[in-house]
């Protein structure tokens, strides 16, 4: 009796799930399938013809194959900020979690400063432009690992405070300086974590739009986000085009959660629950 | 012979150690310079600037007209009201759900895989793709949330265009794309809960909505102050939605401050702008630090 | 080889001194044991040994080196934490060999040593292991080997064993002090069970309140407590203890009597107590013997039959509460009264500020 | 001064037109890299794309990399960031008028006052790029007006007349209503679209009080408190409380509207006349379906059309290669350039280049428009071209009054506060 109660709560919410959450997707996929015409209508029906490739080779061809450098720019931007922003992170939740100094309060309060204050975009791009980081990829990456460092702190702050202090010690007594402990034995401690962090933050900066738009002009420069505006244009708009686009950009964090998609719950178990 | 107490001739030649902790403070060093330089520089070159006309070209000092001018916004008062709402709304309504999804999630359910990556995947997509696709469903005529309830004999509202209801409208699909991962964090919080508890509770014939109400939700207390702090703050801070959506539109009915904020920059008030961010900032602060304080405070009590 | 000096040796955090200036030397080759109460500042002390925590004050010399400032991989020490620590992400193989690695050991010596630590402690088939695929006891030999492996002069063992089930505790004692045999090193073990201390030690040293209360060998500290702390923490069961006047000091026995006890004799040099002195009678549970009328008269509260001995709770007239161990099974009944009588040779006396009134 | 005649076609000497073609005969090759920034419409990029590839068979030694920008107030943004951190492509298009104004050309753009091709400009457009007594842009597009698009088909069907006045306008509206079909097409989803029965007004408004400009400029004359600035907005409420709008009007989007009057959909939609490539885009096959006229005033007499000068393309002051810029920017406003831009995107009204001509086939809503602009014909320019001062919260204001959430005169009251503002920001002398 109880399984069959399980089984019908279970297809309740798979037929709910399937509603709320799947229609909107399938949605996406059939406009990319449609050719403009039928896609000015919006409207949930079924493909007159299978357009999806020739969008897609329109999508991709579009602004000299802009979407070939997006995908590589946003690649790059993500790969090399996330990585710098788990190690730089994992490092501050470390130190400060383990040593209490007076400066901890001070340290606590920038970090949730930074979850808190809108960052000044102007005085920002002067910054870089002082530094010569304007309109280049190292800027945008320095960027985002500035403004995701706090939440990434946090996350690691409270994992830290989870593995026990004797594996520090023990690693020093066996001769460990501190990079060897922290490269050796913590970072390696704090994988489920840093599997949130991967999770969350290459999928924060991927599908970042704005910092972007403002700190990376140029065409060369252009991220998968900022494709959707060779479409979404104030003037007309090319229903079909825009949701192959869509599509298209959402396949980089859909690997990333098929690759990490039992991990993220164990990150978080530690990490942001105790938090 | 006799045991010795406390004996010994005291050694007054302290040796000052000057070994190095195990926990250097340079681990501090590469975020510090990143943060600092990129972050905080330029957060108090804004504190300057509000104080400022500034075209970009140039700026001249004018005092704190700008925030004067700022609080004088006709609608920065029901953009004040609207921030407030979005965040409650939204932060409530992912602390609901998502504790119920993840309940449900953690049962015997069948087709737990599908369900929990189902409910997740929103939070991955871009949230300017998913503000156009729901631009596009919420449609008042053409929309398909419109046309399906036009099949039941419903005549749907104007989801994005009724002034009444456009913000509760976006924040519906806040709520939709974020709600995956409050669902995580509850679903991380559940699964730490030791099944003593619920075993105990067993032996004291506690029922389902008993188990519920008296073990699950105060022992979820951390992951419930978690889901609150970052939605709430995200809430205050949206901005991306919003625009994408309904760009606080119709004619002011959806304008959060972050929105405002963004007019006045846009409109080339960049004085004026960037006061309005350290406005949000104290707002923000006025809201946060008590709220997380309350919820901390709550959590010592267990 | 190493010995050890400890001289006036300080710890504290802030304005809280937890150690407050232990002065004591180790040979090479001794087993200490630090034992005392949760709190009392020997965990404490064996990781300022350690290099773990910093040194306040006092010099700390291994070998003929003050080691004050120097880091704990170079001070020639090996520890077993409590936890056992082992790394969950390696092998039990990379587990006892991390330190080697560390010091950049070539990889042929490396894995020598480590199947040789593994061959003494008989855990050559677990080296494939994680650490979660292995028993509480075999942890605890994993951490040893990773202190092994290292050669260290001095062993640092931190309670080690309290994380065993009583069984495996008695097993893995006999071990630790057979390897102490085995391989001529210092050691230095913190526990809080004074029976693993009066087991394996050479030397014992007590802590309370980050102050040394004595030092010595486990019998001299069983036989010749130097006070009221010691008496009562050394010897299982308890020492008990009653408050007492000296009646009446005739050469070497003193008489003395209290509201529980009348007229107990006990050995003492003559001059060492006046009569009238206020002073604390101390007997051991098993220095108790039945009597017909003894000098101590109470009510039989719970007993304990074990075959061998019987255990009795005693309820003395003022309320306190005494233990006897009495020899051979002793069929008592609950609320009777029983009389005991001391041996004047084992019964101790302790002044108004606790120290023991020595017999020698 | 209240009406600015232009003359479409060339009164130019044929010196001058000689001259332009000896210049760019007589000029060796170019050579060199150059960085253009143009706008997201889709028009925009298809003209400067086929300009690009033109100028490039010309020179092959040029490569020319086309860089897109969002439109709107994000775009100006982007322009203005740019321009102020020197990120500047190297040849930019741009509003004119009020907007260009706030971008600081004195010190940002390059002067491009004694260019030869600068003589073939009128100078009705060259008042609308400069300062400081520079000269500082070339035409982007042709000149456009603001009016009220109209379904002839429905006009036919219904047998309406072209109204002239208002109230004419009302009865077609109202006729149209009762036939059951749409008299009004608005599209919120784009609030910039929401402006249009005001700006388009203003010819009206410069026909009663021809100094309005002047006065709102030296902060003397309110949108509220003239009753002819406030018919726009009186106009959009009457309009409105009438119901004859559209159902999905709220979340429509420009595109829609331009689908919609072009089927049939609906019979009025108020747009500036760049609409026509839009249609002749998206429903090619009905462009002819619909024709134009500019927003009637209350009188019959005094009836003419509110004109918007294109964008324009400027040069950033801190090009690396100016000359070349230069060049570039030549051939844009050469009637090469006007010929490449109407095979590309097709015709959408009068160029501002002497030497252009529009082909002999345009389209009914284009025809509709030259004879304001013809002589005889009654044109004002917008007033975003006669006064810096334009409150950046205009599209929000009126969408609350298309949606009957605010009526006319508080609407008008809250876009004067809205302009103060801004006026501020300027620096103007009087606020």
């Amino acid at each position: 009796m109880k399984k069959r109660t399980s089984i019908l709560g279970g297809a309740a919410a798979i037929a709910a799930t399937f509603v709320v959450f799947v229609i909107p997707f399938i949605f996406i996929i059939l406009m990319a399938f449609k050719d403009r015409q039928q896609s000015a209508l919006r409207d949930f029906s079924w493909p007159t013809g299978f357009h999806f490739w020739e969008n897609v080779v329109e999508v991709v061809k579009t602004r000299n194959w802009m979407m070939i450098t997006a995908f590589i720019n946003s690649s790059i931007i993500t790969v090399v900020s996330v990585t710098l922003l788990v190690i730089f992170a994992a490092m501050v939740g470390y130190v400060l979690a383990r040593r209490k100094t007076r400066w901890n309060g001070l340290i606590e309060f920038l970090v949730l400063a930074g979850l808190m204050v809108p960052p000044a975009v102007v005085p920002t791009i002067w910054l870089l432009q002082g530094l010569k980081l304007f309109g280049t990829l190292h800027g945008m990456i320095l960027i985002e690992v500035a403004y995701n460092l706090p939440f990434s702190i946090i996350l690691y702050r409270a994992f830290v405070a989870t593995i026990p202090r004797d594996l520090d010690e023990a690693a020093i007594i066996d001769g460990a300086r501190p990079l060897d402990v922290f490269f050796r034995v913590v970072l390696p401690l704090l994988w489920p974590v840093t599997v949130t962090n991967i999770v969350v933050q290459s999928v924060g900066i991927f599908n970042d739009f704005t910092n972007p738009l403002y700190y990376l002009p140029g065409n060369a420069n252009a991220t998968v986000q900022l494709t959707l505006y060779n479409f979404q244009s104030q003037f007309s708009t090319a229903y079909n085009l825009l949701f192959t686009n869509i599509l298209l950009i959402t396949i980089p964090p859909l690997l990333v959660f098929m690759f990490f998609n039992r991990q993220i719950v164990a990150g978080m178990t530690a990490g942001a629950v105790k938090g | 012979m006799s045991a010795s107490t406390m004996a010994g001739t005291p050694n007054r030649a302290e040796t000052r150690a000057i070994k190095r902790s195990p926990y250097p403070g340079w681990f501090f060093t590469p975020a510090a310079i990143i943060y600092s330089v990129l972050f905080l520089v330029p957060t108090f070159a804004s504190l300057y600037f509000s104080l400022t006309r500034w075209t970009l070209f140039d700026s001249e000092f004018i005092g704190l007209e700008n925030f004067a001018q700022f609080l004088r916004e006709p609608f920065l008062i029901k953009g004040l009201v609207n921030t407030v709402i979005y965040a409650a709304v939204t932060s409530g309504l992912k602390v609901v759900v998502g504790l119920l999804l993840a309940v449900m999630l953690t049962s015997q359910i069948v087709g737990r895989g599908y369900l929990r990556s189902v409910i997740f995947f929103p939070v991955l997509v871009s949230t300017v793709g998913v503000g156009i696709t729901f631009t596009v469903l919420m449609h008042p005529t053409q929309g398909m949330i419109n046309e399906t309830l036009a099949l039941f004999g419903i005549a749907g509202p104007g989801w994005l265009t009724d002034p009444n209801l456009a913000l509760y409208s976006v924040a519906l699909v806040d709520v939709w794309k974020g709600v995956g991962l409050a669902t995580v964090i509850y679903i991380a919080g559940l699964v730490a809960i030791p099944q003593d508890y619920y075993e105990a509770a067993r032996i004291d014939g506690a029922t389902p909505w008993q188990n519920f109400w008296y073990v699950t939700l105060p022992l979820c207390r951390p992951a419930t102050s978690t889901v609150i702090t970052l939605s709430f703050i995200g809430g205050l801070r949206t901005f991306d939605l919003i625009w994408a959506m309904t760009k606080g539109g119709p004619g002011f009915a959806s304008d959060t401050i972050a929105s405002v904020i963004y007019k006045q920059y846009q409109a080339g008030f960049y004085g004026l702008s960037t006061a309005g961010n350290v406005v949000l900032f104290i707002l923000i602060a006025l809201l946060v630090v008590p709220l997380t304080m309350f919820l901390n405070r709550k959590q010592g009590h267990e | 080889m190493a010995g050890l000096e400890l001289k006036q040796l300080r710890k504290s955090y802030g304005k809280v001194e937890v150690i407050k200036g232990v002065d004591l030397s180790i040979e090479h080759g001794e087993f200490v044991v630090f034992v005392g109460p949760s709190g009392c500042g020997k965990s404490t002390l064996l990781r300022m040994i350690a290099g773990l925590e910093d040194i306040t004050g006092g010099e700390l010399v291994i070998g003929d080196k003050v080691v004050n400032a120097v880091e704990p991989r170079d001070r020639g020490i090996a520890m077993v934490f409590q936890s056992y620590a082992l790394y969950p992400h390696m092998t039990v193989y990379d587990n006892v060999g991390f330190g080697l690695k560390l010091a950049r050991t070539p990889k042929a010596v490396r894995d020598q040593k480590i199947r040789d630590a593994a061959r003494i402690l008989q855990m050559e088939h677990l080296l494939d292991r994680k650490p979660s695929q292995l028993s509480g006891g075999q942890r605890q030999r994993v951490a040893i080997g990773r202190a092994i492996v290292r050669q260290p002069e001095v062993f640092l063992f931190d309670e080690p064993l309290s994380n065993l089930d009583a069984a495996l505790r008695v097993d893995m004692r006999m071990e630790i002090s057979k390897l102490h045999n085995d391989l001529d090193a210092t050691m230095i073990y913190v526990t809080h069970d004074q029976v693993e201390a009066m087991t394996l030690a050479d030397k014992i040293v007590v802590l309370d309140g980050g102050v040394v209360q004595q030092v010595g060998s486990p019998i001299e500290l069983y036989k010749h407590p130097a006070n009221l702390f010691v008496a009562g923490f050394i010897g299982s069961p308890k020492m008990n203890f009653v408050a007492v006047n000296a009646d009446k000091v005739s050469g070497d026995t003193v008489n003395v009597s209290g509201p529980d006890v009348v007229g107990v004799p006990v050995a003492l040099p003559a001059g060492k107590v006046r009569p009238g002195d206020k002073l604390t009678l101390g007997v051991r549970p098993h220095d108790l013997v039945v009597a017909t009328s003894g000098a101590i008269v109470g009510r039989v509260g719970l007993v304990e039959r074990l075959g061998n001995e019987t255990i009795v709770n005693l309820e003395l007239p003022s309320g306190a509460s005494w233990l006897a161990v009495l020899d051979g099974d002793q069929a008592l009944k609950r609320g009777e009264s029983l009389a005991l009588d001391v041996d004047p040779a084992k019964a101790l006396l302790f002044d108004a500020n606790g120290l023991a009134v020595a017999a020698a | 001064m209240t009406k600015t005649k232009t003359k479409l076609i060339a009164l130019m000497g044929a010196s001058t037109l000689g001259m332009l073609m000896t210049a760019s005969a007589v000029q060796a090759q170019q050579s060199g890299y150059l960085s253009i920034l143009v706008d997201n419409g889709p028009q925009s990029i298809a003209t400067m794309e086929a300009w690009a590839e033109a100028y490039k068979a010309m020179n092959p030694d040029v490569t020319i990399d086309i860089e897109v920008r969002p439109g709107g107030g994000e775009g100006d943004n982007i322009v203005k960031t740019r321009l102020a951190t020197g990120a500047m492509a190297d040849v930019f298009s741009y509003n004119s008028g009020s907007l260009f104004q706030a971008i600081n050309p004195t010190q940002n753009l390059l002067p491009l006052t004694n260019e030869a091709f600068q003589d073939g400009v009128q100078d009705s457009f060259k008042s609308v790029v400069s300062a400081g007594g520079e000269v500082y842009g070339a035409p982007f597009a042709p000149a456009m007006g603001g009016g009220i698009f109209y379904n002839k088909p429905i006009y036919e069907e219904l047998g309406l007349e072209i109204p002239t006045t208002w109230d004419e306008f009302m009865a077609n509206n109202e006729a149209i209503k009762e036939a059951g079909k749409v008299a009004v097409i608005q599209t919120y989803a784009d609030t910039w679209t929401s402006q249009l029965f005001v700006l388009s007004d203003f010819y009206n408004v410069l026909a009663e009080e021809p100094d309005f400009a002047e006065k709102f400029t030296a902060n003397e004359a309110k949108f509220a408190a003239t009753p002819a600035a406030l018919r726009g907005f009186e106009k959009l409420q009457e309009v409105a409380e009438a119901g004859y709008f559209n159902a999905d009007f709220g979340a429509a989007t420009y595109a829609d509207g331009v689908r919609m009057i072009a089927m049939g959909e609906g019979a009025h939609y108020p747009m500036l006349t760049f609409a026509v490539g839009a249609i002749a885009e998206t429903a090619p096959d009905y462009l002819d379906d619909v024709g134009f006229f500019a927003q009637p005033g209350d009188s019959a007499e005094n009836n003419g059309l509110t004109t918007w000068m294109p964008d324009s393309v400027y040069v950033a002051a801190n090009t690396a290669s100016p000359d070349l810029a230069k060049d570039f920017v030549a051939f844009i406003a050469s009637p090469e350039g006007c010929d490449i831009r109407n095979e590309a995107v097709g015709a959408t009204g009068p160029y501002m280049v002497a030497g252009c001509e529009l082909p002999a086939d345009v389209p009914p809503s284009v025809s509709d428009m030259l004879p304001y602009f013809q002589e005889g014909g009654q044109n004002a320019p917008a007033l975003e071209f006669l006064s810096p001062v334009k409150g950046p919260a205009l599209e929000q204001i009126l969408v609350e009054v298309g949606t009957g959430s605010r009526d006319a005169a508080s609407a008008a009251a809250l876009y004067d506060e809205d302009v103060r503002k801004q006026a501020q920001q300027l620096g103007l002398e009087g606020w």
